[in-house]
């Protein structure tokens, strides 16, 4: 299935891409896409520590189960206003 | 029907729009907050020139929707606004601008100060401070970072 | 030097105007309340049309000024609008805009809460109701008339 | 000496009169001043009651002995805002 991550504000400066098409395997859990993610990135691993995380333009905990089509936000503390 | 305007955008926030648009014969009064950049001057001597935000923006118009309803269940409000900026803001310039209309002016006091507050908390937008040596960092609160701007210090 | 703007006006006010005296790059927040003539029924099925307000000038402007200096010496203000409407004010438009600029939020909603709340104490200037049969009647707080429009009710 | 005194609101609705200018014995306090104007407009007494008075622009109280030229206001319970 495919998911697509979009990156923001740090975390995309530190990747260096504000978003990409992941193809995970069914049953795939938000952490196991990070963990995918990690590896291609390994320079976003710190900044990530403090991240939150979004499915769907909703806020998510780390053991959702994704679906294809999902849409997951890696999102650094906000800092809006 | 409630018509709240919730936008997010990336040229000047017209205040008077804001205000024109929670005008309503059903107030008594109206409470309006604007989030403007404040000058900074580094340790080191850099002048903050702007802040650039980043909205993740289908995120953000959703959860500032969520935010006015809940605004909407705690005070008996006539109308919302909440304009934010996305790109640069320059000093001395609005980044964000809420106004709050009330049969009553202590709950648009209330409630303004609640929507300022709870936006800052948690509705997916960044900014960047932009420094006259051309250096630019991220504002993540408690990451040690010199806080700047109205949202960062409070 | 402190350049409040501080006036009494026969014409409509102009929050925009307001706003932008209060601008300042020394300024993170700025908090701005109009209050606004609330449309009312009586009893008696009555509307009222406007509220026709009348002012000792020159007491009222000198009654505002200290009102600012007070304010001062309570929050570390950048700047103060206080501008006043005397003459027919129609239903949903400003009486009264004050706007408030200082360096973080918070100071900013509570000077300008503080503001309005004391302009309406004791500042010489009276409002009277004017209805849609021709009748008209002054607000006195505590004289047991019908309290209409933003200040009498809170 | 003379004392300008000025009605605002409802006194001056009830008055019928905006401004006039006393004829005051020297040493006249406000509460003389005022009593001479009851006299001459009656309409006011009751409204009186719940007034205030400013003398040159600063509330006062009624002891305070006038001088020529002074501006007494007659001020009822303010509505502003």
């Amino acid at each position: 299935m495919q998911v697509t991550a979009r990156f923001f504000a740090i975390l995309k400066d530190r990747a260096g891409v504000a978003e990409l098409i992941l193809e995970l395997p069914a049953g795939a859990t938000v952490t196991s896409a990070i963990e995918l993610i990690v590896k291609q990135f390994p320079a976003i691993q710190s900044d990530l520590k403090r991240a939150a995380f979004a499915v769907n333009r909703n806020y998510t905990n780390t053991d959702l189960v994704l679906s294809d089509g999902d849409e997951l936000a890696l999102i650094p503390p906000v800092s809006g206003g | 029907m409630i018509d709240d305007r919730i936008e997010i955008l990336a040229t000047d926030l017209s205040w008077d729009e804001a205000v024109k648009s929670v005008s309503d014969g059903r107030a008594g009064g109206i409470d309006v907050f604007l989030g403007t950049t404040r000058a900074e001057k580094a340790a080191d001597g850099r002048d903050l020139i702007a802040l650039d935000y980043e909205a993740y923006e289908q995120m953000a118009l959703d959860q500032m929707k969520a935010l006015a309803a809940r605004a909407r269940e705690k005070w008996p409000i006539v109308k919302i606004a909440m304009l934010h900026r996305v790109g640069r803001v320059l000093i001395g310039e609005p980044s964000v601008v809420i106004a709050v209309s009330t049969p009553h002016r202590a709950d648009a006091f209330e409630a303004c100060r609640f929507l300022i507050d709870e936006l800052k908390k948690d509705i997916a937008i960044w900014k960047k401070e932009v420094w006259s040596d051309g250096s630019a960092s991220w504002v993540h609160p408690g990451q040690g970072q010199g806080a700047r701007g109205e949202g960062q210090e409070e």
